[in-house]
């Protein structure tokens, strides 16, 4: 056995990378072929790593029916803020660049399983999926079509809450957005959300937790403040399972933890059950 | 409390207490000083309050003479009758109300309570609310719409709790719930953030149709030691954070964020709490006043107007309501 | 001492009993003259104890003004219901012979400092406050002359529970009683539940408990089940405070303790609040 | 499980039995008095279930055997989307609910889990709610009413938990408030008491526009027991409180509070549960497409004069709402 260690010892990094995921829940090296890539899903323990939007859409969206929204939309910078590091402003157009990305939510219109929808996908590699001033406004245009046309509204959410960057205009945000929820509740247009990990602060304590249906996906972190913060105020450890989606089951802020490769199906199973008349 | 950049009027202080106590002994007269040296402490003490770092302003925001959820009550209500208990679990004791008059208006009155002595603020847990409170809270402004009541919240919180039973009992969704509600409560809103504006926690009691603030009072997505901490990676860093932020109310204005500025007297609220108040009460009466000639329609669709203007991208519309 | 203490044992106890009234709450013997029948709360511990309707309506109603609604309104007997000791119908028509009452709840109009209000008004004398169908439709009759007239609502409610010898049909008065409640308050029109001692069961699980403000007396037990109920079923002695109105005060069920005499003012000032525009 | 009642049934079950086992030898031909002793088992179970006395059918309404909600979306549904959790503390296991499909009728389907195995029922709590029950169950019904669809409400449980946390977290008030939203929701209601009808605990899910009753389920103020134990001083007296209690599915009806009794086949729903089920699914079925088809308004205002004619003293109007 000694040789074959050596031998996978000597493996050059970038070959191993390739063939092996390392899942980020358990560790187990995972051989790519059992990965799915476009599930992001460890097929060992189940643990749902994060999603880009662009593959939240494509497990989402009836193939070739997405059509975004407002897509000109980008990253203000109301404060002018910049910090240690530098301006905000450079940093978000540095994000941008290597994301592809122009805001923390990617919006749009889409067929689900046939239905018209229109969904608010967050994307955590933008600035931590952080709500921002043109991160509402995208949600809020969206909410708003939705309340036109009475077209479903779902959110996926995943943020580690306010984009302090963004100062008072971005806890505005949430106020913003929950009035957009607000008129969809009078006007009786179906809201989901959709918890997935990590789901925190200004995210959580606004459009995240007031869904028709407060769905989640398996193992997702979802709280208002964070467990450090929580542990230096009580005191205390926590336990494990604290903010977890499963935690939050059994004390009464989620309808359902849905699996990752079951929620289409169900998203489709929900919206059958609202009648327009 | 003295706070550092309050030390020389400290000094002058001291000497012209001085001065008096020997102007007390027979054939003494050192008026003209004493007069003289209140002048020069006066000038001084409006150089100081025209100039300050908005981290001056988040002490003085925190500054524990400050007036208090109680000292409101008990200067501008002629009646407060505390109406307690969330319908489901508890009655938090950091986010109070209760029908008040106030100047003659009847109002529903709600707000954080800090506290005074150590007692009362370990009993209001420093002015951090926990979910019973938001649903106390959101109870309160329901009743109030059924009464015809406008709302009145006196926003001064460092932060909604962050302990472990907070969480198991739903903070997020308390404030979330909080604010879809308040986003089309039809019944005027005025909030006044008259201390601490802590993030999520003080806009879960606070989406007014008037947003007002004292001058000194502070508004913020985070403290500014936060911040430091994340964002400069040290925690002293919090004047650099606190500038950064834009806290301060004259930003906040010109952010939209706020409506109108109440102005402290020079010296803050903290050395003249009964004039600040009483800056508070007529600012409050003057958007009532205003709110209440409304059509409640027109009302709640302003209220969506002025949030939806904040952080707009540019002139699409949305839907009429 | 002797001599005294032998002349006081000596006294006949109807004479005794003329001079001194034993409180239920502290048992202390409270010289008549400090005792105030019409208010019956102790001067030593502040025990309230029970009134009677009439009391009630003295201690309420503006002086003189006190119509009453459904006079005629008696308990009925829908079941032809009899148990170990005769039939429910005789013992209903003696204990109205004994109070004077028809049934166990009051209801009519009056000024209350001035402001016009509905009062129902329970009497615990009455087969123990029970909830019955004409004690339902009478409280029903005097919620609906509230909507009517847009006049405030205010009930007293001093109740066992409900009326086990009207079975099913006392059941329903929580509906019946319920959807009273539920026009006043889309109708805008206030509505104040008063609990005093006891309120249980069907009572507390129905109007008395959604009341715009939920006000208690002080020490007012205040429950859904009964003490000994629970006590067998989860095997554990209770703390003394279970089910006082200060224990459901401090876990957010009533929004406001009041002693009997500051009573009247209290609702008086809470109606002022209340604009009918 | 043999109720007392069902004995000769049982003696005659085991006869038929013993027979069809000796017919399986050869030359054996029991066949006629098997027949025979068939149409005899047959007509007495139809006497005794013609027969019943009222503390029989509070037998029958317990029988462990009994279809359990779970059993009813097995057969039911073809499909169940369990929503879990109140919003504010837990998810209760005793009284659960979410969208269904009956019969190709979209409903929000509620109802009292009492479970079958020993671990289902400790989790179930028997069957017997808490508030956090009640607050879901509030919850689904104003998401039916959002999403357009009727509520179905399935009653089965003995009572509400009478524990010390349900006490502490509000019992009485969740009932209360369920009992007053139920009046005025904006969707048609259809509630079947499928087994025992406990008191407050049922009622806090089941004020319908339709109430219908299997003919050997129960709906009581009190149970018998506890009835006989107050006014016999005597709990083994139960069976008389039952026959005073007026609780069976005809009385019910005579009394105006059901209205549909829907028939089990002799021998219970216990002994046939798939047709007892297929009844209840009927009898749904007919009253959805009823009170469909009505005006909401309407239908409101109907809910209120069934509930209000219930006690009525005489022809006293309400006011128009
Ligand atoms: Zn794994
Ligand atoms: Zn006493």
């Amino acid at each position: 056995m000694a040789w074959f260690r050596k031998t996978r010892r000597k493996k050059p990094a970038a070959e191993k990378e390739a063939l092996w995921v390392v899942c980020p829940g358990c560790k187990a090296h995972i051989h790519k072929d059992k990965w799915d890539p476009g599930l992001n899903v460890c097929p060992e323990c189940g643990f749902h790593d994060k999603l880009t939007c662009r593959q939240r859409i494509d497990l989402t969206a009836d193939a070739g029916t997405f059509e975004e929204f407002d897509a000109d939309i980008a990253a203000g910078d109301p404060l002018e803020f910049s910090d240690a590091r530098g301006g905000y402003a450079d940093k978000a157009a540095e994000t941008a660049a290597k994301t592809g990305l122009k805001e923390a939510v990617l919006t749009g219109r889409c067929k689900l399983e046939g239905i018209t929808v229109v969904l608010a996908v967050m994307d955590f590699r933008f600035l931590g999926g952080s709500l921002a001033g043109s991160t509402g406004e995208k949600i809020l245009l969206a909410s708003d079509h939705a309340l036109r046309h009475k077209f479903p509204f779902i959110v996926f959410s995943a943020s580690g809450g306010a984009r302090m960057h963004e100062g008072i205009v971005s806890l505005m945000q949430m106020a913003k957005t929950c009035a957009g929820i607000a008129r969809l509740h009078k006007a009786r247009v179906p809201y989901l959300s959709v918890l997935t990990n990590p789901t925190f602060g200004g995210v959580s304590a606004s459009y995240a937790t007031v869904g028709d249906l407060n769905i989640a996906e398996p193992g997702a972190l979802i709280g208002f403040a964070g467990r450090r913060v929580i542990e230096q105020t009580i005191k205390e450890k926590l336990p494990d399972d604290f903010q977890t989606a499963e935690y939050l089951l059994e004390h009464g802020f989620i309808d359902r933890i849905v699996h990752r490769r079951d929620l289409k199906p169900f998203l489709s199973q929900v919206l059958n059950y609202w009648s327009r008349s | 409390m003295e706070l550092d950049f309050e030390a020389p009027l400290g000094d002058m202080d001291a000497r012209i207490a001085e001065l008096e106590r020997l102007n007390r002994k027979p054939d003494a007269d050192f008026n003209s000083e004493i007069a003289a040296l209140k002048r020069e402490r006066d000038v001084r003490l409006s150089e100081i309050y025209e100039t300050l770092t908005p981290w001056q302003t988040v002490q003085l925001a925190r500054h524990p003479e400050r007036p208090v959820f109680a000292d409101y009550v008990e200067r501008l209500c002629d009646e407060f009758l505390e109406l307690h208990g969330d319908r489901c679990f508890g009655d938090d004791r950091a986010l109070i109300g209760g029908f008040a008059r106030f100047g003659g208006e009847r109002i529903m009155l709600i707000g954080f309570e800090k506290g005074k002595t150590m007692d009362d603020k370990l009993k209001a847990n420093f002015g951090m609310a926990g979910p019973d409170g938001y649903r106390k809270a959101l109870r309160l402004m329901r009743l109030a719409e059924k009464y015809g009541l406008p709302v009145v919240s006196l926003i001064d919180t460092p932060a909604a709790y962050p302990g472990r039973d907070a969480e198991a009992r739903g903070q997020a969704e308390a404030i979330a719930r909080n604010l879809t509600a308040m986003a089309v409560l039809e019944t005027p809103f005025v909030a006044v953030v008259t201390g601490e504006g802590g993030s999520g926690g003080a806009l879960g009691a606070a989406v007014g149709d008037a947003v007002l603030m004292l001058s000194n009072a502070v508004y913020s997505v985070i403290p500014p030691e936060g911040c430091a901490a994340i964002l400069w990676r040290d925690a002293s860093k919090a004047p650099q954070a606190a500038e950064s932020l834009k806290l301060t109310a004259p930003s906040l204005r010109d952010l939209g964020v706020i409506d109108e500025i109440i102005p402290e007297p020079p010296g803050g609220a903290h050395r003249f709490p009964e004039a600040a108040m009483d800056a508070v009460r007529d600012a409050v009466q003057r958007h009532l006043k205003r709110l209440r000639r409304m059509n409640v329609r027109r009302l709640v669709d302003k209220r969506f107007e002025k949030y939806a203007a904040i952080g707009k991208y540019d002139n699409r519309k949305y839907a009429q309501h």
